[in-house]
Order: C-alpha cells, then structure tokens, then sequence
C-alpha cells in the first residue's frame, strides 16, 4: 500500500549460480487473477509480472479475469484456446473456476492454481497458496500471549474480517478462534469490511461503539486497515493493541515505528506469485526444484504465515506490498 | 392588465396565412388561415381531429409550422418556445390538463414565471396574487397553497385559467375549457371571458358545443381535415346548418333518436342504500335491461364516484350492489358479468397512449377473442375497425398510436371499447367529452341501439340536454345525494338545473 | 340524420410501431457487427480461423446464457411496471438450496425442482410484498436481495458448495447439434418469452398493466394478481439461470450471480423495454445481453487491462445506445417519406 | 340558456399534502423509536451510560453523514425524474483524484477543490448524456459508474492512497460544540437541500420536471438544462462525500463507497420520494438514512453475524416501509374525519 505502483520483482528465487537459472526451452505462461481493486491482488499481478521479466526464455500472456468467476471463466476460455505452455491463475473461487482447472489438464496445459484451491486434484498440477486457516492460528497465538502476558482473564477481544462471504475469510475467522480457543479466550464482537479503506473505518467505528472496552483487535487485512487505524484514532481509543493481516509495506513500517496501536500483522504474502511463476517455468521446462532430491516440481506448496513484530520487522520490509 | 391605446377592439392582432404542420403520416394543418381581432372572441370549430389544438399548439411555441406566415402584432412571428410565445403576449390553456400535482395552487399558476428574488420563491407575494386572480375567476374559496392534485377536474381546470391570467397575455387562448366544466362554471368563465374582452384582449375559443359559441363568440372560423373551410362568419347569427356543413361537409340534423316503447322488465342492476363517506350517501338506483338511465349534476356532486363504485372499482362503506342478483364486489367480477365502464378521465383511467388504437379497443375483450390464452390480433383489428367506422374514429387508422389521436378520437377509442364487449350494463362517465357534433349524433345512434339491444346502460354528463334527450329515466344529484327522479319526458332543462342548483321549484324534497 | 359518409382520407402508416421495434433492434444489430469488426481488425490472426471464430460465436452466446435467462424474466418485470432487484439473490438461494448435500441426494430431478421451486417461491413473495403490501417494487426486492443472500450464506455456511452430481455438471458440457446445452436452453426460453408477451393474453396483460394501472384495473384485469405472477415468473427464470450457472461452476455460493440485477436490468433498457413500464421486447433484451457478453469476449481476446476495460465499457455502452438512436430517428425519418 | 349565477365552490381538502409528509415522516420516526427501544431491550447496560447514549447517538449520525449527504442530491435528481447510479462511482473517481501525491501537493484546498470540481464535471457529462444525447438516466449513469470506477482504478494504480493531509484527516476527528463536523456538514447540506427544494425557483421547477416534464416545458421551463443542473447537484454532493468519507478513512481507493447508489436510492425511497419523479422530501430522505445506519449500530451492538444481520435487515426493511404506510393510512383516515 503505498503511492506509488510498486512494479519491481520483490523477490527472486533463483540465487545465481543455480542451474535453474539458466535459460532453458522458451515458456508461454499464461496468467489470469481477479480483477485487482484492492492492494494485495494488485500486489500478486505486479510480483508474476516482475518476476516473469526477470527470465528471458518466459513470455507472460496475463488475461484479466474481471469481476466474477464467470468472467474469469470467459478469459480463461480464451487463454485455453491459445494454449499457453503453463497456466498460472488466482482463482475468484477455487470451486467455481475447478470445471476450468479440469478443462485446460484436459487440454494438456499444466494449472498452477495460486492461492484457492481446486477441490479435484486432476484439476491442477502445482497449488500454491498461502495459509489462511495458519494466518488466523498465527493472530489468536499472538494475541493469546500478549494478553496471558499483560495477565488478563477474561479479554475482550474484536475481530474485523474481509469480505464475509469469501471462503478465506471463513478460515481465517476460524484458525483465529481455534487459536485464542486454546487459551480460554473468545471473541466478543465481529464486524466485517470489504478489504477496503472506508468500508474498515465504518465497521471499525461499528465495533469500536459496541465495545466500549477492548484489549485486542485483528483486523484481517492491511489494506482495510488504513481505516481500521483511522477510526481507533477518530474514536480517541488506546486501550488496546492490533494485529494487522497481510503484512502491507504501510503496516509493517507503522509497527517498526511502534506509533499506534498496530503492535503486529501475520503475513498473507504476494510473493506467492513470484514463487508461482518461477515453479511453472520450471514445470514447463520439466525440471524440479533445485534443492529437492525429486526430479519434478512438487504437487503442492502451502506458504507458512509469519508473524511480523517490532522486533522483526526490518527483515519483512522489502515484503511488504 | 393595461392596453395600449393602439390596440382597442377591431384591430387586427393575429393573421395566420397558409399555415402548415405535418406529424409522420398526418397533414395536422394543410393551410390554415385565421384572422383574430383584439377585443374579440373568435371561436374555432372543427370536427376530431382537424388540427385546432394543432394550430394553438403552433401559437403557443409548442409544434412549429412547417410553412406557411403568421403576423403578431404586425411583425412576422414564429415562437420557437412555449417562453417565447408567452413573453410576446400570448397565453394558452391547453386541451388536456397542464398542471404539476405535486405543486401549490400559486405555484402552478406561476410555473415558469415565478415570484421571486434571487432565485428564492416569494412565496407571500405569489399567493395574494394568485388569491387575486382566483378571485377574479370566481373561486376566491381555492386556496393558494393547495397542491393541486387534491383539487377535483373542474378545480384544476380554473388553476389553468389562472395560469392563463397571470400573464400579462393580449391573447388568449381557450382549448375545449368547458369541457370539464358544468353549467354554471361555464357561466362563470364568460363572465371572465366579457371582462378579458372588454379590456381588449382577445380570446380564441375553441369548443364543440355551439350553445356556448353562439353565446360567447364574435367571429368563427370553421376547420376541416387542416385547412380552413370557413373564416369570420358572425358567431351569433350563421345558421346552425352552415356552420355543420362547413365543418363536416355534410348536414346534420342534432336530434336524440327517438326512445322506443319499451316492456316492463325486472332490472338487471340493483344499487341499495351505497354510501361512500364524504362523496356519496345512501345512493339506490336501478337499471332495467334496454334501459337509458341518466345521472345529471353538478361538478363534484359525487356521479363519478358512484360509478366507479358500482363498478367496484372503488370499495363501498355501505350498501349493496347486485346485478342479477348477485353481488358485485370487485372490478373482476363485475366485468364477468358483463358490466362495463368508459371512465372519465380518458388519458389516466382509460388509455395505453403508445399502443396502437385497436389493442385499447380491445383492452376489455383481448381474452374474449383469444384461443386458449393466445391472442388473436386479426380478429381484433378487424373488430376495432368495424367499431371505428361506426364512430368515424380519424385517422381511421387502429394500428398508430392512442397518443397521436385529437382529444375527442381518444374518446371515441375509449368509449368503443365497450361496445366490442359481451357487455349487459354499460356505465358511461362523460362519454361525449371533447366529441364532435357529427360523431355525437352517431355516438347517440350507436347508445340506443345498444339499449334496444337489451343492454342497460348509466349515463353521467354533465350537460343537462344530453341526459334530458337521452336517457328514459332521469337521476339528479346534488351533493353526493340522489335528489329526484323522474322519467325524461317529464323533466326540462330548468327544472333539473334548479334541482341541481338547490332551488325550490320542487319543494319538499329532502335536500 | 346523416347523410352522405365518406371517410376520410388520411394517410396513415400501418404496423408503424412494429418498425419501430424492428429499427431498434437493427440498431443492436448494427451495434453488434461494428463489436466484431472491432474485434476482427484487432485480432486478425485469430478470426482468420474459422473454427475459433465459430467456437468463439458459441462462447459469447454460452456466456450470455444464464443471464440471457434472466433478463427475458426481467423484462416482463419492467414492462409489467416493476423491477426485480432480488434476480442475482434468488440465483445465489436458489443455487445454494439446490446444492446443499440434503438437496444434491436426490440427484438431478431433485436439484432442478429446488432450484425452480425456490426461484419461483422468492418470486411469489416478493410479488405478493409488492401487489398486496403495497411496498414500491424497488424497496421490496432490495430487502429480499439483502435477505436472499443473507439466507443462503446461512445455508451455505459461506461456503463454495461443490456440485457433485454430473448431470447437472453436465448441462454445460453438452451440446445438442454442435450447439451447447446452455445456449439451446437459452433459445427456448427467448422463444417462450416471445411467445408470451406478443401473442398471449398474459403478454397483453403484461403490457396493459405496466402501461396504465388504473386503465388496466378498470378494463376487468386483475393487475395485483397479475403483478404477483410477474414477479414469479422473473423467480422461475432465476431458477433456472441458477441450475446453469451451478452447472458451469459446478458449485454454488452466497456471492454468485453478483450484481445480475445490474447487468439484466441494462440489457432490458438497451434492448428498448420502458424503466417505467408498458413498453418492451424480449428480442431487443436478447439483443442487449449479446451487446454485453460481445463486449466482454472482445476485451478477452484484446486483453485489456480491467481498469481500460471499464473506462472503455462505458463508452461502448453510452455509443451503442447513441449509435441506435440515430439509425432509429434516421430510419424513421426515411420511413416517413 | 346560460344563466349567469354565482359559480359553486370547488371542494378541495386543504393542508392535506402538508398532512402526508409531516405524517410519513412521523411514520419514519416511528421507526426510529422502535429500533432504539430493541436496542435498549437488547443491551440495556450499554444504554445504561448516558456518555455512551451521547456517543452513540453522534456515531450514528456521523457514519450517516458521507450517505446523508449523496442522498441529498440523489433525492433531487429522482424528484427531477433521474436516477444516478454513478454516485458511489463519482466518490471514488473524486476521492482518488484528489488524493494523488500531484493534488496533494497543493494542501487541503487544492483537494478539496479538486474533489468538488471532480463531482460536478462528471455530473455535466451525466447531464448532458441524458439531457441532449437522451440517453436513459439509467443506462447513462450506469455506463458512467463502469467508467468512473476504471478511471479511479487506472489513476490508483489500484492502491489505497493514503491522504497525508492532517488537514482533511482532521475533517473527521473535529467536533464543534461537542459535535463532530462530519455532522454539522450533513446539517448544513440537508438544511440547503431543505431550502433549495422547497423556497427557491430551482426547486419548485425540479419537483415541475419530474412530476410533469410536458407541463413544465409548456410552462417554459428549459428542462434539458435543469436536469443537466441536477445532475451536476448530485455530483456536488459526491464530491462532498468524497472529502468527508477520505478524511474518515484517511485514504481513498478505486473500490471506496461500493454500492452507495443502492443505499440512496434505498433511502430515498423510504423517505417518501416516489421512483418516478415529481415528489419527494428531503428531510424523510435523512430519515431513510439514518434508519438504515441506526439499523447498522443495532447489529453491532447486538454483535449479528453478517448472514443473519442481512436476512433481518431485508425484514427490517419490509417492516418499516409497512409501518409507516400503516401509520400514514390510519393516520389520513383520522384527519379526514
Ligand atoms: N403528436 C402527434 N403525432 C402525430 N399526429 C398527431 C399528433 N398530434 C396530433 N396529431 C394528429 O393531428 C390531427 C389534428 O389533431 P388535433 O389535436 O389538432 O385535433 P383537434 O381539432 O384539436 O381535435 P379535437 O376536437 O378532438 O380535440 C389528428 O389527426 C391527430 O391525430
Ligand atoms: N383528487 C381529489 N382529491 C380530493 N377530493 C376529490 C378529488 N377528486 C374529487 N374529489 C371530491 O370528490 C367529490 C366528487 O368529485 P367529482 O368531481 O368526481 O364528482 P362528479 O359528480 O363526478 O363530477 P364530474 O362531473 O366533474 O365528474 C367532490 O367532493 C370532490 O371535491
Ligand atoms: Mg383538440
Ligand atoms: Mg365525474
């Protein structure tokens, strides 16, 4: 979250001196995520992008998957018929957008699914997704601690999820309560945003209203957190710390600086894309990955979600989208 | 209102030469002249549809002349706006109600012309002004800040009057106002129109009752299919068959068809004891099949409400409506069983102005004609062109849009409608308003013949000849009361409008 | 009385207002092919093979399907007087509802009978909110689109529910004559529309009842009972869209058909129907969906990026109806002559 | 033949529109009343702190103060006869455009100079489309909304823009006479919406437009360039938002004030304007809005989940518009006696 588009490739995973890194056989890999009005996916589109630039023997063919899954359907309809050597797609829904997982396998394209999964898995070839239900764990465990530590009993704790119907939200909500569950602790009051500014600052100041008393809040994404902190700041509030989502450049610097209530986020990281696209050009060269004893890229990759403190926060700087 | 010494009555204000105006697939005006003089009243007269409220429309800014000359004032004028022509001097009611609902009485009146300072509405100085007008109409008791949709038809139509005066207008014009208006308003408005005339302004005057022509106008000027077939004849004395040849090309003998002798028969409709609050009370009337029964009274005495009641259309607080003997509850049911209405207002209650004529003929029998739920289109056109014939509907065309129809066609479309139908009683509000001489007659005709037929028939009008010379039996109300009743032949115009009026020429009867 | 009567001549134009609608459509028409010229000169390495052209003609027809559906019921909603905010929610309950693994046990027959039983169900209510609780059509069907949706999450539990049955899945798999299952679905039900608005009774009534109420009421036209079958009939062909969309994604949740209400009312509009009633086609409707679904596919193929996609769409769009205009007064104005 | 006599009065009821707002509006507070007695029922030791009551109160009024404001020039425009789809659209475009580091640059004038003139071209264009291309206002200000929103997006770059202003941040957090000012700004918009509306020539000739646009023309008014105006005023107030909701939320994004067309209109609708022009109120419209956000509060409070927050609120809403019509009619019935 910042100004400025951020469009250089945050992180490369191929060190030098690494065999993989030399160019192979050219690869077409197609890329199709959902339409991006909101940081985090701006931020997967800009890292496949940077990244795919980075190799000279890879072409990016992106599709711009709209509003919906059915327009996402569409696209990749038309990016099917083109065949693309790899396809690499951030799905609306992994369920929806499954029959089309199935179609290009069919079409003998290998599916990189990025993020949601496909329930079948003849569906894709390598899935690989951050953690959602680990990234709730990673905010109760914290939380937890925090509040154990100060020795409150009997915590009010405020949670502010994305978009409430979207399956992600649902794991997250639920590795949250898991978490907090083992110490004895729930959550009073749930107010959930749209992954997006003001709708943060309404439900914020929603929630803020309904507790007047807190001790701790996750608000699951950093982007929605803008107006997250806004609304703590408009209600004059302190009483209690946060723990941010996502792990956005804006958050990850607030919590170095240790200037409000943000105190820490647990990451969702966008470099996902970047590992996405250098495992499909390996796929599509039919290598594996260099410091695995296997010859071929694994079926699935699940990214851990890192807690990101005071303490630790220059290492995650450059992350941060 | 003051008038320059310049323009006193005999001076030619208004010279029409050779106007034209054509709508896709009509020639509206196909060479009009006119010649209007101030201080004078000069009446239009015209059957449906040759293009008077065309040629006003002209006037006033609203359609512009495709060809042709007008002289106001002595200089060339073609208004290219309703503005336009206000500010040179010229002021229109229009045909059908021009009126906002949701605006005051001051604020209709002065719509586009307001009372104001900055922008900000004078609301104090707009309603004496407006008080001052309507007082000068007569009808000091409407107040000003009314909205005006809460005023009944007659109501609305003195607020266009208003409008009209709260120009300073050396013209005037008067599309068909008295055709919402009863008896004594109409008196009323001459009484308006003298004074206007006396300060020299002239009027032009367009309605289908030449009564009101031979008693107001100065000057006729006779319209046929757009063009002028007849200019400045003398209002009082034309004869009246010249006039009606010029009009129709044709004579016409204005006589109601003669009532034939007529069985005793049980009625088919029964109304007992029907109370609406506030617009009716305790209403009993019957109507025998083949029977003409007419109701006369003044605006605002509660007939249409009746007859929307005994439609169903609206409910009953108390009493019973049969028909057959069985109860009318609703709209559904009264049409099964064969009742019908031509309501009164034709553009709001009656007409689908964008579809074509013979789909809103049809609007009340398109099941009757249809084969298991499928419509049958060729039956129907040809069953609305057997019924425009008999009404001289024109254009007679059932396939253009109710919306390009003249005011009195419409009327024709509306009142057709029930006659395609299996209909045993027909209701009829106002079924003559806006209609022509000529296709009056037929209109008449066409009422008998239905009532020899054996249907029922209710008639509401407003002018008093019509119920006299129609109907077999006669109903008077007067304040949401029926007063009186008595059979046609027993009845003359004074006596109903002294009863109508309150008067005492029947003394002893419940008021 | 009278004597002599000879009508008079006028000249008229008969079936005028057929032309009228016949232009209009014209109009899509001509809207369509300047699209696929677009796309034609942009992409000529892909429209000079005809398989993907024709591959591609039935991937914008079979995108256009479900909410092709949709649209023929709104459109009776429209000329009916109305409008159905609710189509994208009931599409979602009827979705959700269909799938639910209680719902997916009896196997195919007993998905679609849900999901139209549902559709046709929320209809009801909502006609009956409107004809009876006297509530303004925009009122009650936003509440039920909020509620709709809020029940199927509920349902659902917000989760995408997987289709498991590979009937259903298989709707839109197959294909009838080289033609998709979908699209030949969507031709029936444009047929039947047609049908019912030009050549029944109840498309008479439709039309009356949107056109003028009071005219309608006072001719005999029972116009709330007919204002609740309306709003049914828009719920049956939700239901059905929902079964086609289920059958695409094979899955079904609380957030599909996101925003239908928006799309099928615009193509409604674009295709001639009245927002205020008593005026409408179901072939100009059918025309409008194509316009949109055309729109897409050419973004697809240029890859636009969605920010140039939607400042470049309103422009089509306010275009399309510009260009249909002026060959509509044009034409007129020729046909006056 | 015509007698001269005194012409008969002309019945009418007087003061009885008067009547029918006052009492639709008192049908509205009803309303109020009633959610705020559920909510004291439900957490009746959070109503037991009168510091909370206060704030609560003026969180209410404050989290309707961006919506209260769009609908005021949403009610306009429907009273005129429109509708403006492109609300929560303009609001984006100008909260975006005015939160670039360029316009930044220029301090909190140069923003709010550039929001405002941001809402009022794009409501020109709105106008003019509909006006002088005659465009459907639907159509118009749907393609509008398209467009605005890939405008925003293009010019984000699809980022949060962080306004670095405290300037306008302050907007939201400064209270005058313990008010907020996000709420005096609402006060003063619905005041000149009051005033507007109801004493000056500009608003009797909306309500002229809207309720009988032929009427108006014949009366002389231009209405091709009032309704290009009320558009321009519905952009205005957007533009107000826009500054209003990016001080709340100290940033602006491509995404913000999703769906406020739905919540205006919606409001509105409640407040008593009616769809198809010509009549409407403004202060019922605040009404409508602060039903909607006291009805948010009482889910929060009361912690709902979102699934059942959004199937109650649908019956909320049914419920309300059925109270007040309830009320409306027993009460007209009442003063007619
Ligand atoms: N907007 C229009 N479009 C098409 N045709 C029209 C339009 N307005 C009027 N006409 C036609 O022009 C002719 C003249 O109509 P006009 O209204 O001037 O008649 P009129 O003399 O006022 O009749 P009436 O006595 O019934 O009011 C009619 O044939 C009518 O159908
Ligand atoms: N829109 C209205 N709002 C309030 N009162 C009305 C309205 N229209 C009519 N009324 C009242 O209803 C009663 C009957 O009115 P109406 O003019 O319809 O009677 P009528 O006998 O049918 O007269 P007409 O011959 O003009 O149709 C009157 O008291 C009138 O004031
Ligand atoms: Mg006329
Ligand atoms: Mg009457």
């Amino acid at each position: 979250t910042s100004n400025d588009p951020g469009t250089d490739a945050q992180v490369k995973t191929n060190s030098s001196g690494d065999a993989n890194a030399a160019p192979g056989t050219k690869v077409v890999i197609g890329f199709s995520a959902p339409a991006a009005d909101h940081g985090w996916i701006a931020a997967i589109t800009n890292n496949a992008k940077a990244q795919a630039a980075a190799y000279s023997d890879v072409e990016l063919k992106t599709v711009e998957a709209g509003a919906d899954a059915a327009a996402q359907r569409a696209a990749l309809a038309t990016l099917i018929a083109q065949k693309p050597t790899v396809i690499v797609m951030l799905p609306h829904d992994g369920k929806e957008l499954n029959a089309t997982g199935l179609e290009a396998m069919r079409a003998g394209i290998p599916v990189v699914n990025l993020d949601r999964a496909f329930p079948s898995a003849a569906a894709y070839r390598l899935q690989i997704k951050g953690d959602n239900y680990g990234m709730g764990l990673a905010a109760g465990q914290y939380i937890g601690e925090q509040l154990k530590a100060k020795g409150v009993t009997n915590p009010i704790i405020g949670e502010i999820p994305g978009i409430d119907s979207l399956e992600l939200t649902q794991e997250r909500t639920q590795g949250f309560n898991t978490a907090l569950a083992t110490f004895g602790f729930k959550v009073a009051n749930r107010r959930p945003a749209e992954f997006t500014a003001d709708s943060g600052q309404a439900a914020a100041t929603a929630l803020l209203q309904a507790l007047p008393k807190m001790d701790a809040l996750w608000n699951h994404d950093d982007d929605q957190g803008i107006g997250v902190l806004a609304a703590i700041k408009q209600a004059n509030r302190s009483e209690f710390f946060m723990v941010g989502g996502a792990g956005s450049k804006a958050a990850i610097d607030s919590i170095a600086k240790d200037d409000s209530v943000l105190k820490a986020t647990v990451t969702y990281s966008p470099s996902m894309a970047s590992s996405a696209i250098s495992l499909a050009r390996l796929i599509g060269q039919g290598k594996g990955m260099s410091d695995l004893v296997e010859l071929q890229v694994p079926k699935e990759i699940t990214l851990a979600s890192e807690t990101i403190t005071k303490d630790n926060a220059s290492k995650y700087e450059k992350l941060g989208f | 209102m003051t008038t320059p010494a310049a323009e006193t009555a005999g001076d030619v204000v208004l010279r029409l030469t050779d106007v034209v105006k054509t709508f896709p697939g009509v020639r509206a005006l196909d060479g009009v002249q006119l010649e209007v003089r101030a201080g004078e009243v000069h009446c239009l007269l015209g059957q449906n549809g040759a293009g008077k409220s065309t040629l006003i429309k002209v006037l006033a800014g609203v359609h512009h002349a495709d060809d042709g000359e007008i002289i106001w004032l002595g200089e060339t004028f073609a208004p290219a706006t309703p503005q336009a022509a206000m500010r040179a001097g010229i002021a229109t009611i229009y045909q059908e109600l021009d009126l906002v609902d949701d605006l005051s009485v001051a604020e209709n009146a002065f719509l586009g012309h307001e009372e104001a300072r900055f922008g900000f509405t004078r609301r104090r100085s707009a309603a004496d002004k407006t008080r001052e007008i309507l007082a000068r109409l007569g009808h000091a008791e409407i107040s000003p800040r009314t909205k005006v949709h809460s005023l009944p038809a007659a109501g609305k139509q003195i607020v266009s009057m208003a409008r009209a005066l709260s120009h300073d207008a050396k013209l005037i014009v008067m599309d068909e106002p008295s055709a919402v208006l009863a008896h004594d308003e109409v008196a009323n408005l001459f009484r308006i129109i003298r004074e206007l005339t006396a300060q020299g302004i002239a009027v032009i005057y367009i309605s289908h009752r030449l009564a009101e022509i031979r008693e107001i106008g100065d000057r006729v000027t006779v319209l046929k299919d757009g063009r002028t077939t007849a200019s400045n004849l003398p209002a009082k004395s034309t004869p009246t068959r010249e006039l009606v040849g010029k009009m129709t090309g044709r004579s016409i003998e204005y006589v109601f068809p003669p009532r034939p002798a007529r069985p005793e028969k049980p009625p088919i409709l029964v109304v007992e004891g029907l109370t609406r609050h506030g617009e009716f009370v305790d209403a009993s009337l019957t109507v025998a099949p083949g029977e003409i029964v007419g109701i006369a009274g003044l605006v605002g005495s509660g007939r249409s409400e009746l007859l929307e009641t005994i439609f169903g259309a609206r409910r009953a607080d108390a009493g019973t409506i049969t028909m057959d003997g069985q109860r009318i509850t609703g709209v559904g049911r009264a049409v099964k069983k064969g009742i019908g209405m031509a309501p009164e207002e034709r553009k709001s209650q009656a007409l689908l102005l964008d579809e074509p004529v013979y789909k809103n003929m049809t609007l009340s029998s398109f099941a009757g004609f249809a084969r298991a739920g499928f419509t049958a289109a060729r039956d129907e056109r040809a069953a609305a062109l057997k019924t425009a014939d008999l009404l001289e509907l024109r254009p007679r065309d059932v396939d253009r849009p109710a919306r390009t129809l003249s005011g009195g066609n419409q009327q024709k479309v509306v009142v057709g409608r029930w006659l395609l139908d299996q209909t045993r009683l027909l209701l009829l509000d106002e079924p003559t308003r806006g209609v022509d001489v000529g296709a009056r007659a037929e209109l008449y005709q066409v009422i008998r013949g239905l009532a020899d037929d054996g249907v029922g028939v209710l008639l509401v009008s407003s002018e008093v000849p019509e119920v006299l010379g129609l109907a077999d039996r006669v109903l008077v109300m007067r304040e949401g009361r029926i007063i009186h009743e008595a059979p046609a032949d027993e009845l003359d115009e004074d006596t109903v409008l002294d009863l109508v009026m309150a008067g005492s020429l029947l003394e002893g009867e419940p008021a | 009385m009278i004597t002599e009567t000879a009508p008079p001549e006028v000249r008229s134009s008969p079936k005028k207002r057929l032309d009228d609608n016949a232009v209009r459509n014209l109009g899509l028409v001509g809207v369509l092919v300047v699209l696929v010229i677009i796309g034609i000169v942009t992409k000529p390495d892909l429209y000079s093979d005809p398989t993907w052209v024709r591959n591609n003609f039935l991937t914008i027809l079979q995108q256009a399907s479900a909410i092709g559906v949709v649209t023929v019921g709104m459109t009776f909603v429209i000329i009916g007087g109305g409008i159905d905010l609710s189509v994208g929610a009931i599409i979602a309950l009827a979705g959700v509802w269909c799938t639910t693994l209680a719902t997916q046990s009896y196997g195919a027959a007993g998905m679609i009978f849900t999901a139209l039983v549902v559709g046709i169900a929320v209809g009801l209510v909502n006609g009956v909110l409107i004809s009876y609780g006297r509530l303004v059509p925009f009122i009650a069907t936003l509440a039920m689109l909020v509620s709709a949706r809020g029940l199927a999450a509920q349902i659902s539990g917000k989760q995408t529910q997987v289709s498991a049955n590979d009937t259903i899945n298989g709707i839109a798999t197959t294909k009838l004559l080289g033609v998709p299952l979908l699209v030949w679905i969507l031709a029936v039900v444009v047929a039947a529309g047609w049908v019912l608005l030009n050549r029944t009774t109840f498309g008479r009534r439709t039309v009356a009842v949107g056109g003028n109420p009071e005219a309608a009421r006072l001719a005999g036209i029972n116009v709330k009972r007919h204002t609740v079958l309306l709003y049914a009939l828009s719920g049956l062909c939700c239901g059905i869209a929902a079964i086609m969309l289920t059958s695409q994604a094979t899955s079904a949740q609380a957030a599909m058909a996101n925003l239908y209400e928006l799309d099928a009312i615009a193509a409604a509009i674009i295709g001639g129907t009245l927002l205020s009633g008593g005026r409408g086609t179901i072939i100009g409707a059918l025309f409008g969906v194509l316009v949109f679904s055309t729109i897409t596919n050419l973004f697809a193929i240029n890859n636009l990026s969605t920010e140039v996609q939607n400042m470049v769409k309103g422009g089509i769009i306010v275009a399309a109806v510009l260009i249909q205009q002026f060959r509509y007064r044009s034409l007129t104005q020729l046909l006056k002559r």
